[in-house]
């Protein structure tokens, strides 16, 4: 039995003179949620981007269950069960809340209905304590709201192999955190997903993350529990910016 | 080869004219990220006006001075600067609000702009052609056998003059780095503490104006009357793409250009495909080079 | 019983009384009841509104020559109905436009009879309109030979077709002894129907012709005359209309075309008073095509209109003007001969000719065959200005040969 | 636990589902569309001709909406595709002899299959660019028509046969209300696909759309070019209607023309094109005293409405709604 899910070699981004990620080997495993840390320009974005196929990679390769991704479309890996949010909320804002939880049915690929997932799109909405919101506007939630919706499109994204999310809490309230938590883990006990979580927040991980993944200078400079890499000189190096 | 010399000659001083037709509308797509659908009827408004002011009202003031002709080009570009500040204020500024998408609103307005003064213009003009006396005399070079307008040579001088000017205030100027601040990012522009709203007004007041002073300066070799701006849109479209939104010298480098592949092409093959030749560079830009000659892609995400 | 009777006979003949009262006055009222003529014409873009300001004026002078001088319609024969009013219809140089245009006309005007189409596209979409209507349809200024060439009863042409002008620029050029000539011409009806046409003539008759066609709204002619050049003509045939025309004029001399190469304009646009304050002295020696000339002499309603004109706006009338102008008396003339505002009736009387309009022509519509169909053609003058700021008036006749008054000044 | 307020919504939620293909706006179309067939008994030849153009213009305003307004793709060629797809038709019926309807439906098909390489070419540019690239298309098509006068007869306009025997204005009112209810139905059908969900989420968000599956290029390419066939097939009706076809219009003023009707009206939403259309026709004929002045008006009436109301008439119309409502839960309360 395989249990990793993704597994990435050599990943390589350039901008210009900069190296964004250098040459990146990692492996996940199947059901495990990821913290991926490091400090501001580090690489984490970059990473995801590369992942979820909005960039292209310079060198390297993607293997998501087998299938690789280097070669798909970004809109394919949807289909393939990698979703991604990002960093500033997104939302459809013309929308409705409900339209914007029911659009991954709406994608290329995807043979359902859109009156077949209406319940499953309303458990969405339930999970993410959105229910009372459905046909409001999308432009109108607030942003942890609109974090929420992610996540609730997120589930309607079945079956999620991979979720990758961008600082799912910057400037959320405190309120909805709790509500963000507890979306992730049942994304994650729902379908075996996998989680790659980007954050600052190290009281989140720690509830969250059995492994940390740190970024340092488009490298991955540590992986293990948060203890273990709280520990490493290396890291402890790249935060505060002193040569190892 | 006196053909060929002819054309170039003709072609480098359209250049210059054609820098400025398009230099108004660039500016204003790369600061306020919108395309100025009435450009060419600021460029008609700025020759009416210029004509008002050389023919009419300088003589009633009794004035005769040497160069009225440049101070009346001038006097035109500032009035529309002005109209065209408060049309951004009053009309194309509300246009940005929150959840539009402000390219999209902000042109219907201008499409709308341009309707109402041109069918304006036609109400109130009437049907007649005018023009101004030609501000120079004909300059004759004999050994090739050339003829060259006086009013295109003074024109084309003072549009090279005129961008000149514009250059230094953009690179040479806090307010010309604020603009080309707010060309690169306008977020991060807003971030440093530069007030938007107050620059995309004078954005607007001098985009359009530059667009009347051409019109203007052009009065004797194009004509004044309501249509006459049909040739500004277009030119300025066409050296948009071709240069790239947000590049002054891109813009100059492209109306040159534009300028040589129309009057070649037009010279030596079928003249009547004159626009078509620009049509065709254009595309080629589109299809190769979307960002324009010094454009830069953006990134996404 | 006898005051029952009398009072029965009061009141019978007080009501008597009322009725006549009330249908002498709305015969009379009747009789005020205006003869509403339609312009259809463009007044918006895309059309040229310029052309079809100038025929709007044409025609609303014209109703007021008819009610001023002829009294009206129907005014010695017939017990009048009243004055002749000018109802405007835009088309914008649009079929579509010109279509609901007209049956606005016909249906809240009740018009009597349309003319002022100024786009071949228009009248052509126009003509079954006017047919179904029984309208008789006064084609002012559209050239295309199929207008006339449909042969449907209610249309009638006063206008020039490809044909006619370049019977007389043929006869002029030959005469002066041209052999090469270039034609510049203007991508609208105007310039596609007569540029070709004109071009094949030249080339047919063993001189050398060249043919260039240039679109309207792109002002930077210069590749195209350095074409012109290349080819060096003896004399250059200018068929812009408008703002191309002085452009050709402007850039010709650019090229350096100019003062050496003869050229002609293909219509008046030389007698407006802006034409020399947009050329000075480029307009010397210019040769252009008129339908009239001061000294020519015009009919007492040509006359007037020069001068109400003059008082308007301050400027000679031009063609289109005058063509307008003659549609509308013509027009009305044809109403008093039938006694009737009825389209068959009026179109009879059309057909029978023999109206005065502003020149000494006058006009007549005869169902000859082909293109000269109920048209009705108009002489064409070949004039020269010989010196800068010269007065249209002084300006010498060149052609036709019985009218001519100088020689052509190179 | 949950607030009463919230229990109302998801009640209608579920009930306002895009469960049906049967659009909620569809009903009203279908029930004005029939109000309208009995229009003719009261109106005159002239009125009935204004009717038939306003539903022109409403149905080149629709195609135009679904691209700009709903597609986010800032078009400005539709006047042009339906005047090449009304070319295309005159092509068929007078070169290949095909009877007028194929004629229609050809030139529908032709305006849907450049719309499409239209989109291939440029749907990947930026919106300023591709803005300007489909009025360069527009007008390479104008001037293209315009110089090439041995086939088409430029300006002097091509002569192609009615679609009916009779000129009588009342067939062509039907034929055009017809084509206006097509064209109102399938767009309130469309946007109820998934299509029509995945062009509005580009639309909001390409990026976003794309990380959920959608294949936006492909979308915006389909509703590019169904929006070009159904101007082109307008565009062939339309030249069957009035027997003539004319490089003008493919001049700009006409696309300005449409742009105003579907702003005015209300940008955005399914019934604004109609009504702007309709608005502008209506205008036109009460303006009559002064023709001249039309586009001014109209302009300045599109300036003042767009600037209070930026969804038009639309918008108007929603605000007051809402504020009757306000004041009648207000009286509600006070009772």
């Amino acid at each position: 039995m395989i249990s990793s899910i993704l597994q990435i070699r050599c990943l390589s981004k350039r901008f210009g003179g900069t190296h964004a990620v250098r040459e990146i080997s990692a492996d996940l495993q199947r059901g495990q949620i990821y913290g991926l840390i490091g400090p501001n320009g580090s690489g984490k974005t970059t990473l995801i981007n590369l992942i979820s196929g909005f960039y292209a990679p310079d060198t390297g390769e993607i293997i998501l269950d087998g299938e690789e991704l280097t070669r798909r479309k970004p809109y394919e890996l949807a289909g393939l069960g990698l979703v991604r949010t990002f960093q500033m909320p997104k939302t459809f804002a013309s929308l409705t809340v409900l339209e914007n939880v029911l659009l991954p049915v709406a994608g290329d690929g995807r043979s359902e209905s859109l009156d077949a997932m209406r319940d499953a799109a309303f458990d969405a909405l339930a999970t993410t304590g959105l229910t009372g919101m459905a046909q409001h506007p999308a432009g109108s939630l607030s942003g942890g709201q609109a974090m929420l919706l992610q996540l609730a499109r997120a589930l309607m994204c079945a079956p999620v192999k991979l979720l990758l999310l961008d600082e799912p809490f910057g400037g959320v309230a405190p309120a909805l955190k709790e509500r963000i938590t507890h979306t992730i883990r049942q994304i994650n006990e729902r379908f075996q997903a996998t989680v790659v979580l980007v954050s600052h927040e190290m009281s989140t991980i720690r509830a969250l993350c059995s492994n940390v993944i740190v970024m340092g200078n488009g490298q991955v400079i540590a992986q293990g529990t948060l203890d273990e890499v709280s520990a490493s000189p290396e890291v402890v190096a790249a935060y505060l910016g002193k040569p190892v | 080869m006196q053909l060929l010399l002819q054309s170039l000659t003709l072609a480098l001083l359209n250049g210059a004219i054609y820098a400025l037709m398009a230099m108004g509308i660039t500016f204003i797509a790369s600061i306020m990220r919108i395309i100025n659908w009435s450009t060419g009827e600021f460029y008609m408004v700025g020759s009416f006006a210029h004509l008002a002011l050389l023919t009419v009202i300088f003589p009633a003031l009794g004035l005769t001075l040497p160069m009225a002709w440049l101070l009346s080009a001038l006097l035109a570009m500032g009035l529309v600067f002005v109209l065209g500040m408060v049309v951004q204020r009053t009309l194309i500024a509300p246009m940005h609000r929150p959840g539009t998408q402000a390219f999209e609103y902000a042109t219907i307005m201008t499409v709308a702009l341009s309707v109402l003064l041109q069918n304006g213009a036609i109400m109130i003009a009437g049907p007649n052609q005018y023009s101004v006396p030609d501000y120079m005399r004909p300059i004759l070079l004999e050994d090739l056998e050339i003829v060259l307008n006086g009013s295109r040579v003074a024109s084309g001088l003072a549009a090279l003059a005129i961008i000149l000017l514009f250059y230094v205030l953009l690179y040479r100027t806090s307010l010309g780095l604020a603009f080309r601040g707010i060309a690169q990012n306008r977020l991060a522009a807003e971030t440093a503490g530069l007030n938007l709203k107050t620059m995309d007004m004078l954005a607007f007041g001098i985009g359009t104006g530059l667009c009347a002073v051409a019109g203007a300066l052009l009065a004797p070799v194009f004509l004044v009357h309501p249509l006459n701006g049909a040739a500004a849109t277009m030119k300025g479209f066409e050296i948009i793409v071709i240069g790239g939104i947000g590049s002054l010298g891109g813009a100059v480098v492209a109306a040159f250009g534009l300028a040589l592949v129309e009057g070649l092409g037009a010279t030596f093959y079928r003249a009547e495909l004159q626009q078509l030749y620009g049509f065709v560079f254009l595309i080629g830009f589109l299809v190769f080079r979307p960002q324009g000659l010094f454009g830069h892609r953006e990134r996404r995400v | 019983m006898d005051f029952e009777l009398s009072g029965k006979l009061a009141i019978a003949a007080a009501a008597a009384a009322f009725l006549t009262a009330t249908a002498t006055s709305a015969m009379a009222q009747a009789n005020a009841t205006p003869v509403n003529i339609g312009v259809l014409t463009p007044l918006s873009p895309p059309g040229d509104s310029a052309a079809g300001q100038l025929i709007v004026r044409g025609a609303e002078l014209g109703a007021k020559y008819v009610n001023q001088r002829l009294g009206g319609v129907w005014n010695s024969t017939c017990p009048a109905p009243g004055p002749v009013n000018i109802v405007k219809g835009d088309d914008s140089g649009l079929a579509e436009k010109g279509m609901a245009a007209l049956r606005s006309l016909v249906t809240n005007d009740k018009i009597a009879g349309v003319l002022g189409t100024y786009d071949s596209t228009v009248a052509l979409a126009v003509q079954p309109l006017a047919e179904q209507y029984k309208l008789p349809l006064l084609v002012t200024q559209a050239s295309d030979d199929k207008i006339s060439g449909n042969h449907t009863k209610f249309t009638f042409m006063t206008h020039t077709i490809a044909r006619d002008r370049s019977d007389v620029v043929e006869a002029f050029i030959k005469s002066y002894g041209f052999k090469r000539v270039a034609i510049l011409a203007e991508n609208t009806d105007y310039g596609t129907s007569s540029g070709p046409d004109m071009q094949k003539r030249f080339v047919d008759g063993g001189m050398s012709s060249q043919l260039w066609i240039f679109d309207k709204t792109n002002p930077d002619l210069l590749p195209t005359l350095l074409q012109v050049k290349k080819f060096a003509p003896d004399v250059i045939y200018n068929m812009g209309v408008g703002a191309p025309a002085y452009l050709i004029v402007k850039q010709s001399a650019d090229v350096g075309l100019l003062p050496k190469t003869p050229m002609i304009i293909s219509y008046d646009l030389p007698i407006r008073p802006e034409f020399w304050r947009n050329l000075g002295e480029l307009g010397k020696n210019m040769i252009f095509l008129s339908y009239y000339q001061p000294k020519q002499v015009l009919t007492d309603a040509g006359k007037w209109l020069q001068e109400e004109y003059r008082k308007s706006y301050n400027e000679p009338a031009l063609y289109s003007s005058l063509a307008a102008f003659g549609n509308t008396i013509v027009l009305a003339q044809a109403m008093n001969a039938a006694c009737s505002t009825e389209g068959e009736k009026v179109s009879g009387a059309l057909v029978k000719g023999g109206f005065t309009s502003w020149n000494q022509t006058g006009v007549a519509f005869k169902q000859s065959d082909g293109v000269d169909w109920q048209r009705s053609v108009q002489p064409i003058m070949v004039l020269q200005y010989t010196k800068a700021n010269q007065g249209f008036g002084d300006a010498t006749i060149l052609y036709p040969p019985n009218m001519k008054t100088g020689e052509l000044v190179r | 636990m949950m607030p009463q307020s919230s229990m109302i919504d998801l009640l209608s939620a579920t009930r306002k589902l895009p469960a049906s293909w049967w659009p909620n706006e569809l009903t009203p179309g279908v029930a004005a569309a029939l109000a309208t067939a009995f229009l003719p008994l009261m109106l005159n030849d002239y009125q009935l001709q204004v009717m038939w153009v306003a539903f022109y213009l409403a149905v080149l305003a629709i195609s135009w909406n679904l691209v700009a307004g709903y597609g986010g793709m800032f078009s400005l060629a539709q006047h042009a595709l339906a005047t090449i797809g009304g070319y295309s038709s005159a092509a068929a019926v007078l070169a290949l002899g095909l009877p007028v309807w194929w004629g229609v439906v050809c030139g529908g098909l032709a305006a849907a299959l450049l719309g499409y390489l239209l989109g291939h070419a440029t749907l990947h540019l930026r919106s300023l660019y591709f803005a300007i690239a489909t009025w360069v298309f527009a007008e390479v098509a104008r001037q293209l028509i315009t110089i090439n006068y041995e086939i088409t007869r430029g300006a002097m306009g091509l002569q192609v046969p009615y679609l009916f025997s009779t000129l009588d204005p009342i067939a062509y009112f039907y034929l055009f209300l017809g084509l206006l209810l097509v064209a109102f139905g399938a767009s309130a059908i469309l946007l109820r696909t998934k299509l029509g969900y995945r062009i509005q989420a580009v639309r909001d968000d390409e990026e976003l759309a794309i990380a959920n599956g959608v294949n936006a290029a492909r979308a915006k390419r389909t509703i590019f070019a169904m929006s070009a066939g159904m101007a082109g097939m307008a565009g062939a009706m339309y030249g069957h209607a009035v027997g003539l076809l004319a490089p003008s219009q493919a001049d700009f003023s006409q696309m300005s023309l449409i742009i105003i009707a579907a702003v005015l009206g209300g940008y955005r939403t399914l019934w604004g094109p109609i009504i702007g259309a309709i608005l502008i026709q209506a205008v036109a004929e009460m303006l009559r005293f002064s023709q001249e002045g039309r586009l001014v008006i109209f302009a300045a009436l599109l300036i003042v409405v767009f600037r209070l109301y930026p969804q038009g008439v639309m918008g108007a119309l929603k605000i007051l709604a809402t504020l009757l409502r306000r004041r009648r839960q207000a009286e509600g309360k006070t009772q």
